[in-house]
């Protein structure tokens, strides 16, 4: 089966910086061929999954205004069906992560993302939860979120503007619009050992 | 006016033409249980659609565009995710009573929305004590909502659904002393009569006075009954995270939200029965020619505007106002409501007894 | 009555220093005496506690206390020390004045220095199983990995108090009791603006106690600082406080500035006293909506964002930064006005005056906002003096403690504006301030924005910058109370001790007080007009 | 028919709610991990059990509404005829009436309306 290129509305798939990546993802899970059928589910299945991303209302800080502004009147992520934030982990489908995470705060923010049911997906969002940003050398900031939990996408900025809240999270969109759920890939039901 | 009993009837006609009448019947009702089935998923997804929309556009935004024309599928792609979304499993839950929530509170919606009489003739549960039925039966909801905040074994959950428990329980007097007020008025509880005995009139022009209090009785109370803003405490966000069901994931979750959005219609299709004359055309008295071309807009048309009408106000409520606090909330109802409701009342019963309504 | 005689003759020992403030070194054994004293003689009055800070001078640990008065104005600075490092004790203040209380945990926490008499003793910021103390010289990092386990939180707490033979005795004092109903609010809760921790004890809706818990975003700054240049620390304090920006790098600024003995130009201090109140605007809107949003009118919320948005425009096309602008360095400003800057502000301000009464329409005027606000959360002036709670949430208290007014800085002492004062103390009184600064702050803008002189922008500097030796302190009136800047340079190119007067901290502290037998709603209607951020309290 | 109409309604919701399940249950994803079912507290582990004994004020209003609500019951059939009925009517409910409003006064009076 020919590797499918994510659509976004009114973004070319060439404006976006890094298509390997996602050409990879796609070979690699079509890799033993889709079953037709099950191949149309699932597009159908991310068709709703990434055009109905509810964020997790979690904000540590600087970012967190900027994510106000996105929601906001001007940024409105309204638009792309984005703004039913929830407070609770148990509804949302993804957690951006605004701000810096401490050394107190990892434990907290791990149990959070342990609580969201499946499929969930992590927004880093700005230097501090990229890396460390600024902070990197600090005794109690966690480098980077990628070290408590896996992230799917990278929103570099101290803070970013709201555009680039948009690029990254039209990427995950595109990242959603390749996943392949049928077929039991996902089931985890036992403890890892 | 059309009346759709003749649609129903004639269908009958025609399975039993060639079937035993009990394989028939049997059709029937799950053609019935099909339609219920559509027109709630369907009622409920327009009404997330509008409340985003009329909300951004009370908040100088544009609401959901990118998803379909104009943002259409986006509720469908929510509700679809919802779908497909994992079901949490609590550790330390009352697993009988979690599970048996959401059922409840379907329960509650659908019982009360299969009363509302649509169209003339298509009333899918027309019982004589209707209003009756209406009001016991959207009371199982909140039986719902104090066992999803009991059983989810958290702290939230707990103080949401006690804030609810008080909440609608109390709100349910007001809502039953004005609708108490109306039935005065018409002299019947079924809402097939109560319909029919607006034809010369919609309830709210004839029982004037009392009946415009009743009215906005019924919609302070009603919206407090929904759980919505600014009543919507036992949910709000803003201080118990998501109220009695913060436990609740994937479509466990989707069936709440389902539940609040059609409890809404519910509130406003009653209102537009009881108030605005259900699908009763808009008629003046004298102007034949009016009331005929008024005749020729069918029942459901006006019964789903006088419905969204009610549906628009309460939004514009819910966007404008902050949240009333616990106590406060209490006080409005049992100070304020539930006296004048009483004193609506026995107003009503001296114009209905010395005949001083239209 | 002088008042170095006056410490001397309660204090014969005491040593002094005699470059900038007044600074005494106090022996460790009678500071208490003279910290009572200080406080309550009539003609002295020190009745607040600007700052305590924690010191690790190599050879010994100690406390700096600046202290205030707020009926005469005057200030100083008191130090005291111990030279044991391994079981440093000395006297609390928590007695005198309440804002000691959380800042004495913070030195625990950072260098553990154990405050006799004050009733708790535990770690403010960081986890308690932490090992060792970050902030001292010697602290090792490497005892410290990530600890991924939930954190256990203690029901009891550590006092060590004086018994009546003056022997040191270890008692615990109880928290929270077994049997009673504990949530938790936050760290992730949509209403606490950031990461704060409250454990609420509840009685049915009614809070018994609130026990608040920060570190959840402490990133360690003030330690951070001590291995960077001064140019390089101006970057975080964009950082703490991010609706303060530019009223904490202009503290920062004018603190080394001040220590340097740089002159800046008037053009600087114009632009300076403009961005400043620019930004009070922005901080404004942002509690504006913020406070609409946590009462449930979500509408109101978005009004204001959209404002916000034209000043950040106006601050993007100059400072090149939306939230986080970098703008002030020392000496100046790191670029000049965009030539369309002054364009921009007017219009913003003609803008702005009708949209406040739009604003006071849908929101101030509601019945249900004066329900839930007017006489909820009500903090009284002593109260607010004691914890030091600055800023709008002090004004609201009737205690004017606008650092404008009281130690003007840049143009502060050269423009027209009324210090807005309300009494009630309550949570309408603290929206209702904040509210009309935005006015003030707009007076201020339009008698400074025709007039910007002409000149440099910045004053050049040396590469490196090397602050004298001694201790400095500036203060700004940051958008949300008094933010101090305490420098102790011992003359290399790093300081060797940056403190910041978190404007945030004393809010926290008063919370417990405030909310007492309030409800669960008051609580989010206290802390949306207190209106802290929470980084800015973590440091 | 109306009784049949009510059976289906109630069987419509209970497959509602049971096909939704179905489907959900059927290809949803799921994972694992310890801390998923515990209780949600803002990402803190919880103090103590929920289901403690909680000082409520909630509950006198439930019986409150419970007393008003029976009688709002009683007046129901009677709204229905009471047009019917003329002054007569009138007069013989105001009794009833009365002790209701007597009963809001009195409630009122000891501050059972009160939040406590």
């Amino acid at each position: 089966m020919e590797i499918k290129k994510p659509k976004i509305k009114s973004m070319q798939y060439e404006d976006f910086q890094d298509n390997e990546y996602l050409e990879k993802m796609v070979a690699e899970l079509n890799a033993e061929g889709t079953n037709v059928l099950l191949g149309k589910l699932d597009d159908l299945i991310n068709w709703g999954r990434s055009n109905s991303l509810w964020p997790l209302t979690f904000a540590t800080s600087c970012c967190g205004i900027e994510f106000m502004a996105l929601g906001a009147a001007r940024y409105d992520m309204a638009r792309f069906g984005f703004e039913v934030a929830r407070a609770s982990p148990r509804q949302a489908d993804m957690i951006m992560v605004c701000g810096t995470i401490t050394d107190r705060m990892a434990p907290v923010l791990k149990r959070l993302y342990d609580q969201m049911p499946d499929p969930k997906y992590v927004v880093a969002v700005g230097g501090c939860a990229v890396s460390g940003g600024p902070f990197k050398k600090s005794y109690h900031v966690v480098n980077g979120v990628d070290q408590i939990m896996p992230v799917d996408v990278y929103i570099p900025g101290c803070p970013p503007r709201p555009e680039a809240f948009y690029y990254g999270m039209m990427q995950l969109q595109r990242k959603v619009k390749l996943e392949k759920f049928f077929g039991g890939v996902n089931r985890k039901e036992k403890e890892e050992k | 006016m059309f009346d759709f009993s003749i649609v129903s009837s004639w269908i009958h006609g025609l399975l039993t033409g060639f079937m035993p009448e009990g394989l028939a019947i049997f059709l029937e009702c799950v053609v019935i249980g099909v339609c219920i089935m559509l027109m709630y998923a369907v009622l409920a997804i327009v009404l997330i659609y509008m409340e985003r929309k009329v909300c951004a556009f009370f908040q100088c935004r544009l609401g959901p565009n990118r998803v379909g024309k104009y943002g259409l599928m986006q509720v469908f792609a929510d509700v679809f995710k919802m779908l497909i979304k994992e079901i949490i499993t609590l550790k330390n839950s009352d697993r009988l009573l979690y599970n048996l929530a959401p059922y409840m509170v379907i329960l509650a919606s659908i019982l009360s929305f299969s009363c509302l009489p649509i169209n003339k003739g298509m009333e899918i549960i027309d019982f004589n004590i209707g209003v009756f039925f209406l009001m016991a039966a959207s009371s199982i909801g909140v039986v719902g909502i104090l066992l999803a905040g009991w059983s989810s074994n958290n702290k939230f959950t707990l103080i949401g659904a006690m804030r609810s428990g008080a909440q609608i329980i109390s709100y349910e007097l007001s809502v039953g002393l004005s609708i108490l007020t109306m039935v005065v008025l018409t002299g019947t509880m079924s809402f097939s009569e109560i319909v029919e005995g607006q034809a010369d009139g919609w309830n709210i022009f004839k029982g004037h006075i009392p009946a415009l209090i009743a009215f906005i009785v019924y919609l302070i109370a009603g919206n407090a009954e929904t759980n919505r803003g600014p009543f919507d405490l036992p949910e709000a966000e803003s201080e118990l995270t998501a109220g009695y069901h913060t436990e609740y994931s994937g479509m466990h979750f989707g069936f709440f939200y389902l539940a609040e959005y059609l409890n809404l219609f519910i509130v406003s299709g009653v209102a537009a029965t009881v108030f605005l004359g259900g699908w009763m055309p808009f008629h003046v008295s004298g102007l034949d020619g009016f009331n005929a071309i008024m005749d020729f807009i069918p029942g459901f048309v006006w019964f789903f505007a006088k419905a969204f009408f009610v549906v628009f106000l309460l939004m514009w409520i819910k966007w404008t106002f902050p949240r009333l606090r616990i106590d406060q909330i209490l006080k409005l109802e049992w100070k304020f409501l539930v006296p004048i409701s009483m004193f609506n009342l026995l107003l009503m019963v001296l114009i209905v007894v010395f005949g001083l309504h239209f | 009555m002088n008042i170095k005689d006056r410490i001397l003759e309660i204090v014969p020992e005491a040593q002094f220093a005699e470059q900038g403030d007044l600074t005494a070194t106090i022996p460790a054994e009678s500071f208490h005496a003279l910290a009572e004293r200080l406080k309550n003689d009539k003609d002295t009055q020190f009745d607040f506690l600007l700052s305590l800070t924690g010191m690790d001078w190599g050879e010994t640990l100690g406390v700096v206390y600046h202290l205030e008065s707020t009926v005469y104005g005057h200030t100083i600075v008191l130090k005291t020390m111990t030279a044991d490092r391994e079981k440093p004790e000395l006297a609390s203040v928590t007695d005198l004045w309440r804002a000691a209380e959380f800042n004495e945990r913070e030195v625990f926490d950072f260098f553990g220095i154990r405050f006799i008499n004050n009733s708790d003793m535990r770690r403010l910021y960081l986890r308690e199983d932490w090992v060792g103390y970050p902030l001292r010289k010697d602290y090792d990092d490497s005892l410290n990995p990530l600890r991924m386990t939930n954190e256990v939180t203690e029901d009891t707490t550590e006092e060590l108090s004086l018994d009546e033979e003056g022997n040191l005795v270890n008692k615990t004092n109880v928290l929270f009791e077994d049997k009673e109903y504990v949530v938790n609010i936050g760290p992730q809760h949509p209403a606490t603006h950031g990461v704060l921790r409250f454990r609420t004890s509840l009685e049915g809706e009614t809070i018994k106690k609130i026990e608040p818990y920060c570190g959840y975003i402490h990133r360690g700054i003030e330690k951070m600082n001590e291995s960077l240049t001064y140019p390089q620390t101006l970057a975080l304090t964009d950082r703490l406080d991010y609706l303060a920006s530019h009223q904490n790098r202009h503290a920062v600024c004018m603190c080394v500035e001040k220590a340097m003995g740089v002159e800046v130009s008037e053009r600087v201090q114009y632009i300076r006293t403009i961005m400043d109140e620019l930004q009070r605007i922005d901080s404004h809107l942002l509690f504006y909506s913020c406070a609409c949003m946590d009462l449930g009118g979500l509408t109101a919320f978005f009004y204001g964002f959209r404002d916000r948005e034209k000043i950040l425009d106006i601050f993007e096309a100059t400072t090149g930064g939306r939230l986080i602008q970098n703008y002030n360095t020392i000496g100046g400003v790191q670029a000049d006005i965009h030539p369309d800057f002054v364009k921009d502000v007017k219009e913003f301000i003609a803008y702005l005056r009708p949209i406040l009464k739009e604003y006071h329409d849908i929101f101030t005027g509601n019945i249900i906002v004066h329900q839930r606000m007017k006489g909820v959360g009500v903090l009284t002036r002593e109260d607010a003096i004691s914890f030091g709670a600055t800023g709008g949430t002090g004004r609201a208290s009737g205690w004017a403690c606008d650092t404008r007014k009281r130690k003007p800085y840049a143009m502060y002492g050269k423009v027209d504006f009324k210090e807005i004062v309300y009494n009630e103390g309550d949570c309408f009184a603290r929206y209702m301030v904040r509210m009309d600064e935005i006015l003030e702050s707009m007076k201020i803008i339009e008698q400074l924005i025709d007039n910007i002189p002409a000149g440099d922008y910045q004053v050049k500097m040396k590469p490196i910058i090397r602050v004298p030796e001694g201790n400095y302190f500036a203060s700004v009136e940051a958008s949300r109370g008094e933010f101090g800047v305490f420098i102790e340079s011992h003359g290399d190119k790093f300081p060797y001790r940056m403190k910041y007067r978190s404007t945030g901290l004393p809010l926290v502290s008063a919370i417990d007080t405030i909310t007492r037998g309030a409800k669960i709603a008051d609580l989010i209607a206290i802390g949306a007009t207190l209106d802290y951020v929470v980084p800015d309290i973590d440091r | 028919m109306n009784f049949m109409m009510l059976v289906v309604a109630v069987i419509t919701a209970i497959a509602l709610v049971v096909a939704a399940l179905f489907i959900a249950k059927a290809i949803s994803p799921r994972s694992f991990n310890p801390q998923k079912g515990e209780a949600y507290e803002c990402g803190i582990p919880t103090r103590g059990k929920s289901w403690m004994q909680f000082r409520v004020g909630y509950y006198l209003f439930a019986i409150l509404f419970l007393m008003f609500d029976v009688e709002t019951v009683f007046l129901f059939p009677w709204a229905t005829i009471v047009g019917e009925l003329g002054v007569n009517g009138l007069i013989s409910i105001l009794f009833f009436f009365g002790v209701l409003i007597l009963g809001l006064a009195y409630a009122w009076k000891k501050g059972a309306l009160e939040w406590k």
